[in-house]
């Protein structure tokens, strides 16, 4: 709304050197993290009382996840370099390496889709056991994030980018924050490939 | 203030992002609910003293059951007052309102960090809370398993209530998460010049704790509320283990869950869930002590850090709601034992306000008599949680109407109590008139003696061990013909009058909070006007205009000293606000 | 070359070339961790191992693309509190379910 | 219904009857940790109304600032402090600790299952031979047979299964708590028992009856539309009484299962 100038949007508060976004997106991620908290809590506690673990090699695709994980790591790259071009008022090379990042989550999206599709396919569904339940439920929230994270790129790349003009610093500024939000879905899949996949 | 362009009314009134009016949302949907969950209680309570027979007046809603309210309705109303009241009706009020309302305005800020985001916390509850009230409209019926909603009851329950109550609680999890992130970052970002955080008010300390425990806390819920619909929607089996038998067939599940691990991941939220009900009233009852008793705090520093420490304490106690399951010795005695730790701070707390009366000036209006009251009240409250959190004792109580008793004097004459404090104290800032007095002491009066008689029985009948969620009140467990053949010992027969007691009483209090109710819309127009600072308090929201207008302050406000300067000696006013120079020295020591 | 107010170039260069470095490290480590996986270690092994390099990868994610190291004491202090809070959420549940009502009698069928 | 005898309770009769051998330590601890509330709220509110009366405005117009240097509100912590250690460390950990970790030895023990279903309790004695015979969901049948005993099986012969729990007085109890659907609870109010019962596991419970008569089950915990007479039976025999009935019962049960076969 108009008339209030809310302080510390763009340049930080001394005392704390912060600017209020960058403290927001902390302490939403610090949510965020006690969100997978609770579901790798689920997992623990389901995995320790079962009788049987299948391993998780035997029913999932290693290549294909490895695949993915690569995939995500260049996206965290991508998303840095995207950054760093905005600091250096080369807005063209930002779009470049945005384009990069989107492309890198399309892809996991996709090869996620092959998966959940090779699965069902073999009719393994969630309801099959306790480990395809936790498999479903945490790489599906994860994949929810992976959207949720491509969409506000998204509009950082095409209207949001109006602000480019306007307010290069606090633009700057959210694309930063943005890229945070996108290393903690690349940080929760680091400990979900291995967790699902690999033990 | 510079003049703006007037807006048009859904700008102003709905879709605003100006944190009062979002505060006054929130206190208008808070109110509503906390309304609507004491109507289903009074329902309910009829239930109990007069099991089976048609409610007066009301009876068409049941028709089905002939006018009375059925075990399955019961059920319903139950889960739907424990929830409503806890999270759509405290937690909007206490923390929502009041938070969005003081909050900004005691530390001097023009508004929230982050004004959209505030907006779809609101709307995110909003949603949530239609959620939760469409439910009521399904053919079985809202979710019945209680507010606690254990599986495997909770995942077998038939019908749509349950997944209701599933999504509803994702969208009210989202909202507190919002106004979360947005308090830590407007009290940490937008302290105006000077306000240090050893001169923040108490409240807005109690604001901070409580949101950072709503932002910790709240995700495992929010990710056991997704493994619970997975286990409703796709058939999977988180919380259902291998073998159950359902009404006589072998269910259909793969299993290998545990009915335990929903257990640990509620009450991982929900116990600091109960500190985020008293934080805020603790704060409001400490901001109107200390103007209503001209006098300093008692042991300000000392009441932050026990705030603190509660706050970090109330993540590991969180299994005390779990005695009873199964739980040996070791792990049983961890969780007492920091059960027994997380009631000092509390002792400390209430012992600073108690102490802080003495050599006062106590000024016995109606938001001091509120906020006195909720001392013993919540005093009474606390020391019951003691032998609950004896798990020896608490054999014996759990589950029973002491624990209804331990809770109801904590949130209802206490929470409930800081909050009616809390609205007649701030009523003159935000419409700018003051509530009227007379019907305010009868409000308080009424309030007082009856919130007794509903809830001091309870501790009765739970030491007695009538269990609690009983559609008949426990009569099952004393009526000569239900227990089949004579001579069984009943433990309830002795104790189930005062169910009537109890279900009068709670009515009269409904009765009573009439006044309150023409109170606060008669004195919107028609209440004595009110200044500034009509209390002749020191705290931030004082310097801005009654009501406060858009950006609340008239130009930029500084902080000069302590939150609570009254009757500093040598002074000739008995309060030097915070925004103004002055005060004990000992006071403007700290520099920013 | 112009740059965003606030920020000095050649910090920035410095952590472009560190943020690549970690990109390459992240790409070894997940060979690693999944050529182990082929080995057939013995489960515990395996697990340690797996959670070992998961969690070099996740501080490198963290403290380098996510820049923590050079982060501001309030945001050090408010995530400190969320890793206690999440070790609690972790342990406790797990401890408590492996130390339940046990005694050496069992229902002999 | 008829007055029912209670236990004194700070001069009210508010506490249940107590028939259980454990029950007074519980119901000991309970009063001495409402001696400490006591003593808390009721010193706590006579130093309230006195302030409230002393320092009410026309007594005292004006506030004094420093207001009390006393140290009375540090030496109540340290008290409360350390009357909750001598709770925690002298009681209640080491009576929770008796109650889960010591058990009688079997052989002097009566040994029951307790089934627990939407709305019922189930009990099944191992009979003479002291061992119980194999349960199969598949065989349920929730008229002829609640917890799908295998009939088959040589150990499941003399099994009783009962709707009412019985017991003799003056012998411990062990009783294994299962639950076929929901989570219930194994109340006894009388007794001081209560444990939770979580289906897919078994946990065990222990008590011991000292008075012989007829008492009530609790489900404690919300299991469904009906939880609110989820109520079971439980009769104290003497000890000979007990074996009789018991005696009985295997008869019954053995004949029947050689009528079953004949058919
Ligand atoms: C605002 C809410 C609130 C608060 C503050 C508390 C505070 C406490 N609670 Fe309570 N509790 C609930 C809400 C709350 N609780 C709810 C909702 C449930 C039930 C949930 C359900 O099952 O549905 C529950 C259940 C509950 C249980 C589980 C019981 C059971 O199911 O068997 C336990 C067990 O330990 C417990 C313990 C405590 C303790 C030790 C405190 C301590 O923090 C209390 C510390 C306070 C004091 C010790 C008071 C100090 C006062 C003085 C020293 C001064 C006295 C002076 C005068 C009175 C004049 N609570
Ligand atoms: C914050 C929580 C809260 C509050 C305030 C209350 C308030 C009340 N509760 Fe409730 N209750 C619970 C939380 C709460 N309860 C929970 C969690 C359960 C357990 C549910 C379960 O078993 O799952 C429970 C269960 C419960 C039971 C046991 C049911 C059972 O076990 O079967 C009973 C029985 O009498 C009861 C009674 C009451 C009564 C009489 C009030 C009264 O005090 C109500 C008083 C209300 C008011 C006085 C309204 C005030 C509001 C206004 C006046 C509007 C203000 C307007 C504006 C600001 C605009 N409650
Ligand atoms: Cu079974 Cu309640
Ligand atoms: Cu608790």
């Amino acid at each position: 709304m108009s008339g209030v100038e809310i302080p510390y949007v763009s340049s930080p508060r001394p005392d704390t050197g912060l600017v209020n976004a960058k403290l927001g997106i902390w302490l939403f991620l610090a949510s965020e993290v006690m969100l997978f908290g609770g579901l790798f809590s689920a997992y623990v506690l389901l995995r320790v009382g079962a009788d049987v673990w299948p391993e998780g090699s035997t029913i999932l695709n290693v290549p294909l996840a490895t695949l993915n994980t690569v995939v995500l790591i260049s996206s965290s790259i991508t998303m840095v370099l995207a950054w760093a071009s905005l600091v250096r008022l080369d807005f063209n090379k930002y779009r470049l390496y945005n384009y990069g990042t989107l492309l890198c989550g399309a892809i996991f999206l996709v090869i996620k889709y092959i998966e959940y599709s090779s699965k069902f396919h073999h009719g393994l569904y969630p309801s099959e056991s306790t480990f395809m339940a936790i498999y479903f439920t945490l790489t599906g929230l994860h994949g929810i994030h992976v959207i949720g994270g491509m969409l506000v790129l998204s509009y950082l790349c095409w209207p949001g980018s109006k602000m480019w003009k306007t307010e290069p610093i606090r633009f700057t500024g959210r694309v930063e924050v943005a890229g945070l939000f996108w290393h903690l879905v690349d940080l929760v899949w680091i400990f979900l490939f291995p967790v699902l996949y690999l033990m | 203030m510079e003049h703006h362009e007037e807006l048009p009314f859904w700008r102003k009134y709905i879709l605003s992002t100006d944190h009062k009016v979002i505060g006054i949302q929130y206190a208008l949907t808070g109110g509503f609910f906390l309304f609507f969950g004491f109507g289903l209680m009074m329902l309910m309570r009829w239930s109990m003293a007069f099991p089976d027979q048609p409610v007066p007046y009301l009876g068409f809603l049941f028709s089905e059951s002939g006018g009375a309210i059925s075990p399955n309705t019961y059920n319903t109303f139950g889960a739907m007052h424990g929830t409503i009241m806890v999270f759509m009706g405290v937690v909007p009020l206490a923390f929502g309102a009041f938070g969005n309302y003081v909050l900004p305005l005691q530390i001097g800020a023009v508004d929230m960090a982050f004004p959209k985001i505030n907006a779809a916390s609101y709307w995110a509850l909003f949603v949530g809370g239609m959620i939760m009230l469409a439910s009521f409209f399904l053919p079985e019926g809202p979710a019945k398993s209680g507010w606690t909603s254990y599986p495997p009851l909770a995942d077998i329950d038939v019908g749509a209530g349950q997944t209701y109550w599933l999504i509803g609680m994702v969208f009210l999890i989202t909202s507190s998460l919002l106004g979360a992130i947005n308090f830590i970052t407007t009290t940490i970002q937008l302290r105006a010049k000077g306000m240090t955080f050893m001169r923040l008010p108490f409240l807005v300390w109690t604001q901070l704790v409580t949101a950072i425990l709503l932002l910790l806390a709240f995700p495992p819920l929010e990710a056991a509320a997704f493994l619970q619909l997975m286990d409703r929607l796709a058939d999977t089996s988180f919380f259902l283990a291998t073998g159950l038998v359902v009404s006589g067939q072998v269910a259909d599940i793969s299993g290998g869950g545990s009915p335990i691990l929903w257990q640990h991941l509620f009450w991982f939220l929900a116990h600091p869930e109960v500190y985020v009900l008293i934080l805020p009233a603790l704060g409001i009852v400490t901001e109107i002590i200390a103007t209503n008793s001209r006098k300093p705090i008692f042991g300000y520093k000392s009441m932050v850090y026990s705030l603190i420490f509660l706050g970090f304490m109330s993540f590991v106690v969180w299994a005390h709601h779990m005695f009873i399951t199964g739980m040996g010795t070791t792990m049983n005695a961890f969780f007492q034992t920091t059960t027994m730790i997380i009631s000092i701070p509390s002792v400390i707390i209430l012992s600073c306000l108690f102490i802080s009366l003495w050599g006062g000036s106590l000024r016995f209006n109606t938001p001091m008599l509120f906020a006195l009251a909720f001392l013993p009240m919540f005093g009474i409250g606390g020391l019951t949680g003691l032998p609950l959190g004896l798990s020896s004792a608490d054999i014996h109580l759990h589950d029973t109407y002491y624990v209804i008793g331990h809770f109801h004097y904590v949130v209802a004459p206490g929470t409930l109590f800081a909050l009616f404090a809390g609205i007649y104290y701030w009523f003159p800032k935000i419409t700018g008139r003051m509530m009227n007095e007379v019907l305010g002491k009868i409000h308080f009066v009424g309030s007082l003696i009856f919130m007794n008689l509903v809830f001091f029985p309870m501790m009765i009948q739970g030491l007695a061990g009538v269990n609690r969620r009983l559609y008949d009140g426990g009569a099952s467990y004393a009526d000569p013909a239900a227990v089949i053949d004579p001579g069984f010992y009943s433990h309830v027969a002795n104790v189930l009058h005062l169910n009537k007691l109890m279900t009068y009483s709670a009515w009269a209090l409904g009765i009573v909070q009439i006044f309150f109710l023409i109170n606060l819309v008669w004195s919107i127009k028609k209440g004595k006007k009110a200044s500034r600072n009509p209390w002749n308090s020191t705290t931030l929201e004082w310097a801005a205009p009654s009501p406060p207008g858009h950006g609340n302050f008239d130009g930029p406000i500084a902080v000069y000293g302590n939150p609570y300067e009254y009757s500093v000696p040598g002074e000739e006013r008995d309060f030097s606000p915070q925004f103004e120079p002055g005060g004990h020295p000992q006071s403007q020591k700290e520099e920013i | 070359m112009g740059k965003v107010e606030g920020h000095d170039l050649e910090e920035l260069n410095s952590h472009v070339r560190t943020c690549i470095a970690i990109f390459v490290g992240l790409l070894a480590l997940t060979m690693i961790t999944v050529s182990v996986s082929y080995l057939d270690l013995p489960v515990p092994a395996a697990i340690s191992l797996a959670l070992c390099i998961a969690l070099v990868k996740g501080s490198m994610v963290v403290s380098i693309f996510m820049h923590l190291v050079s982060e501001k004491e309030i945001i050090f202090w408010s995530l400190s509190l969320t890793v206690i809070f999440f070790i609690f959420l972790m342990a406790i549940p797990v401890i408590t379910q492996e130390d339940i009502i046990k005694q050496t009698i069992e229902v002999r069928h | 219904m008829q007055q029912q005898p209670m236990n004194d309770f700070f001069g009210f009769p508010w506490m249940p009857i107590d028939v259980s051998e454990h029950g007074k330590a519980l119901d000991d601890l309970n009063i001495w940790v409402h001696w400490l509330m006591l003593l808390l709220f009721v010193g706590w509110m006579g130093y309230f109304i006195y302030v409230l009366f002393r320092f009410r405005q026309s007594r005292q117009p004006r506030a004094v600032y420093a207001g009390t240097k006393s140290h009375f509100g540090t030496y109540v912590e340290v008290s409360v402090i350390l009357a909750e250690i001598v709770l925690l460390a002298g009681f209640s950990i080491p009576l929770w600790a008796q109650w889960v970790d010591d058990f009688p030895p079997e052989e002097e023990s009566v040994i029951v299952r307790v089934v627990s279903e939407q709305f019922a309790w189930n009990f099944h004695y191992s009979g003479p031979d002291g061992v119980f015979g194999d349960t199969l969901p598949e065989l349920i049948d929730v008229e002829t047979n609640p917890l799908g005993l295998d009939r088959e099986d040589p150990n499941a012969q003399d099994d009783v299964i009962t709707k009412r729990l019985y017991l003799p007085v003056d012998k411990p109890v062990i009783t294994h708590l299962t639950s076929k659907d929901v989570i219930h609870s194994f109340g006894i109010p009388a007794m001081r028992v209560k444990q939770d019962i979580i289906p897919g596991s078994s946990i065990p419970v222990t008590f011991k009856p000292v008075v012989v008569g007829k008492y009530l089950i609790a489900c404690s915990q919300l299991c469904g539309v009906s939880h609110f007479s989820m109520r079971g039976f439980i009769e104290v025999l003497t000890q000979d009484e007990f074996a009789q009935w018991m005696d009985t019962e295997v008869a019954k049960a053995i004949s029947e299962k050689e009528q079953g076969d004949m058919w």
